[in-house]
């Protein structure tokens, strides 16, 4: 699905990432450990084609990102689901307005996807907020928010980038549950994290592979967890 | 990147869902449509000033164009034939529409100013004057001078080109302030609006920033943008203007006693005028929000 | 809130630390800017333009008003007497300046366009004509007409009052116009403005949260703002008047033949007008950008 | 410093908060933590006098935040450094400035505060990314950035909305120890946090107390963690 051929990143200083040779299995579930400031966030952003790598090649559905127009990134993205670290939404409109954006930009707003809509607000633990606005939301309410928003389209693969950096323990478990539930549905999931619990907790429920970025490197972390 | 009219109907009837995409309100919306009336409402001004610089312009070169004056010099008893004949010729000319010798009075009017009320026009051997008013393309003067010569000796066509030229060229001078005048208006008003959109756009670089991230493609996102923004210069340019024509028709002393300079204001269809400005605006207001759209998208991944 | 002069003063001058504390550069600041210049560029020609109709309204009313004429009719033997007489009562009547008969060859030129090169002057019974100009606080005309009564029976006196009601009229009618075009753009660039740092506060409400947070005072947040936005209308204004300044010298045929249209530019003094734009323009820039960031100010706990 | 009084507020609909009674006590170390979306960002910003109490007094070093004017108010901020959770930074600021701009907009920019600053920066790891913007910042630099903001005024008080969210485990220690030394320099914390083991780690190093919110209430939390 997404693949990354020897791939080097920099944002114009030294090389943050490189060498980094990495093959995204349909239906695999990764999580992405690594200090703060190692290259998490510019790892995902290369998976989903918001950056350009300045060495090597990344394969987004088979088609050089290099290669892919304007639209066909944005086409890609409707297959992508992606939780931003610092969440974002359109201020103006509701939280479930937000939530079902996907939805809207891509033309797809029939009945039994808005049915859809309301399971997935209450699952988040949202439905009672559904019509506030953003700025009005808690912390972990947001990162609730950006969840369901990413995986409403019910796309192949969903990124996560800390999604649970702000909610509770419970609540943290119960997205993982519905991380775990698409997982098992056939999504390709992948969450950078640094809640090693939450990744101890996925382990019992799911087959998951931890990758580490240390070095510059992409390195599948062992058994030490 | 091109827009032909259809485009920009297409995207201006285009999805209003896409419509929601935008902020409705807030400072940099307000900026928009305030501005393009600010700038419509000098516009009108603009037009008015212009087109009353036009008439003043029309009219001098006109009144003074349209009649010439034959004067007719000869001996008391000639006089009556000689103006016959005058007459006669300038009947049988073509371009001339009529010819009119002036009455006593009339020449007695003419002479007051220097002469006081009490000219003996009658018994002082003052010329006759013929008023002479031009027909639509014109009568060749050379062509009637070399005729009258033969026919009416003591004849002298004026046709009050020594009085014309220094009109002629102030009332263009006029028209070329007024025109002058206009283009600045609608050229800052281009330029406020294209202003106004980019600013609004900077300030929605969020909106931008997440209908890119959940997909959406550069045409919908700019549609989306394009078709407010466009809507905004067009309503905003509307009232301008509407209170612009409010207030040309408000003037004091508009239209009143018109003799030497016209009022300030639209006359007949001059009143059509204005309409082109709020068109202009949304014309104005799509290119730059359009523009200004895809250079923002372009700096987003 | 009220601002005097020092206050202005105290906060342009402040603390240069403060001034760090707003962005630099992005599309609001350029706004302000850029709002600032074309606004200014159009009242240099607003400014252009009245000047010059007030110029043409003095001249035309001035003209008329200074000059007066003396008509004396009387029997050709005693004309030179009555006209030795007029002028001796006009040399000492308060408030002409000087009086002057026509020579005859003045004349003849006088009465050249309606009776043609050759009128007999000398052999007509054509009344006498004395140029009177008037003195700076001018003279009283019925007076002078109740003393020529008496001492020069042939003498009509024609003050002009006539001629120049109507011009008087249309000059002052044109005055109005260039200050009420001045007036429009005058309140069109305070709006602008206004709208321009208005948007720019709004494009800058984080900084305003951040500095909120870390316990900075109002005033102190208030007054980087107001610096920027004061010294960016000013500067903008400055560049607006400049480009004013030059496109006005450069505008075709400005002071030639200046015969019966003055050409639209200044003269003399009329150059220091516009530097008053600038000033007020930061006038404006001050009041919005304080009231504008004492609102949002106070939005924020 | 800070006495809540039978507080209550509410956002407009129901209660979010009520009858919360709450003395904080100078060089006191207290854990906030409560479901996401429960109130403590709510609470905290009652504490530094971002909102008004609908019911019931707050004071502020003793003065009721009612009869403050602004400036009293940003005065009193002076004395109190708050990591909010949603960090935001001047962006056209390099990161050293905006770290040392609570210094800036009070007037005390001496050489030895600018020395101290540098040693705050390479504390919080940031001594390499001095000279970066803030949008060119990792989600974790972002918050050890707003901490050292927090802190530089050396204030009486510490309110710390989810510090650790961004960062990964080792990091967060750096940073508790950071905040145990300024307790220990006899200053008063307050840390809200979903992160169970950051308290833990925590109580073995100071004498931290653990406020708990739920149905509204603030309750103190028995020796459960
Ligand atoms: N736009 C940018 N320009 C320059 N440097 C950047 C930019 N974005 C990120 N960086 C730097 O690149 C490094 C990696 O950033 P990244 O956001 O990928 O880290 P991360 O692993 O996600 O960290 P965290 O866990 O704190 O979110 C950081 O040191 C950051 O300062
Ligand atoms: N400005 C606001 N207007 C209306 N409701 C608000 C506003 N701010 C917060 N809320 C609501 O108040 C509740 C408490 O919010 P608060 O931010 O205090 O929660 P929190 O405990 O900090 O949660 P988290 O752990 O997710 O950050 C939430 O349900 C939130 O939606
Ligand atoms: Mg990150
Ligand atoms: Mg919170």
């Amino acid at each position: 699905m997404i693949e990354l051929d020897n791939v080097a990143y920099s944002y114009g200083g030294g090389e943050l990432l490189s060498g980094i040779t990495f093959d995204m299995q349909p239906g695999s579930f990764h999580f992405l450990t690594g200090p703060s400031g190692s290259g998490k966030t510019t790892f995902l952003k290369l998976c989903y084609g918001a950056l350009v790598p300045t060495a090597g090649h990344v394969r987004l559905f088979d088609r050089d990102v290099r290669g892919m127009t304007r639209d066909d990134i944005a086409m890609a993205r409707r297959r992508v689901g992606v939780v931003h670290q610092d969440v974002q939404f359109l201020d103006h409109l509701p939280v479930a307005d937000n939530v079902a954006l996907p939805l809207t930009v891509s033309g797809r707003t029939k009945i039994d996807e808005l049915a859809n809509l309301k399971e997935l607000l209450s699952w988040v633990g949202l439905k009672s907020r559904a019509d506030a606005l953003p700025p009005e939301l808690s912390g972990g309410e947001r990162q609730r928010a950006a969840l369901a928003r990413a995986v409403i389209m019910s796309p192949d693969v969903i990124l996560a980038d800390e999604p649970t950096g702000n909610v509770d323990w419970e609540m943290s478990q119960r997205l993982l549950r519905l991380l775990v539930e698409l997982n098992k549905m056939g999504k390709t999931i992948m969450i950078a994290t640094h809640d090693l619990a939450l990744i101890r907790a996925a382990k019992t429920q799911v087959q998951a592979r931890v990758l580490r970025i240390a070095n510059r490197q992409l390195q599948l972390a062992g058994a030490d967890l | 990147m091109k827009f032909t009219p259809s485009d920009m109907l297409s995207m201006l009837v285009g999805d209003p869902q896409a419509d929601r995409m935008v902020p409705p309100t807030g400072f940099t919306a307000r900026l928009t449509v305030i501005t393009a009336a600010i700038m419509a409402f000098l516009a009108v001004f603009a037009l008015a000033l212009s087109l009353a610089a036009g008439r003043l312009a029309d009219r001098w070169g006109e009144e003074l164009a349209r009649s010439a004056t034959l004067r007719i010099s000869a001996p008391a008893e000639q006089m009556a034939d000689q103006t016959a004949a005058a007459l006669r010729v300038l009947e049988t000319t073509a371009g001339v529409a009529s010819a009119r010798a002036l009455s006593d009075d009339e020449q007695r009017a003419l002479l007051e100013p220097w002469f006081g009320p009490d000219v003996p026009v009658d018994t002082l051997p003052i010329p006759q004057l013929i008023e002479v008013i031009e027909g639509d393309p014109g009568f060749d003067a050379q062509g009637l001078r070399l005729r009258l010569q033969a026919e009416v000796p003591g004849a002298v066509l004026d046709d009050h080109t020594r009085w014309r030229r220094p009109l002629v060229e102030a009332a263009s001078r006029l028209r070329l302030l007024g025109w002058t005048s206009i283009a600045l208006i609608f050229a800052a008003m281009a330029a406020m609006i294209t202003l106004a959109a980019n600013a609004a756009l900077a300030a929605n670089a969020q909106v931008i920033a997440v209908l890119r991230l959940v997909g959406a493609r550069d045409s919908y996102i700019a549609q989306a943008f394009v078709r407010r923004y466009t809507l905004r210069a067009l309503s905003g340019a509307g009232i301008g203007m509407l209170a612009g024509l409010i207030a040309v028709a408000l003037l004091p002393a508009a239209q009143a006693e018109g003799g030497f300079l016209t009022g300030l204001g639209f006359t007949g269809p001059g009143w059509l005028w204005p309409l082109i400005i709020p068109p202009l605006a949304a014309v104005v207001g799509f290119v730059a929000t359009q523009a200004a759209a895809r250079r923002t998208l372009r700096e987003l991944s």
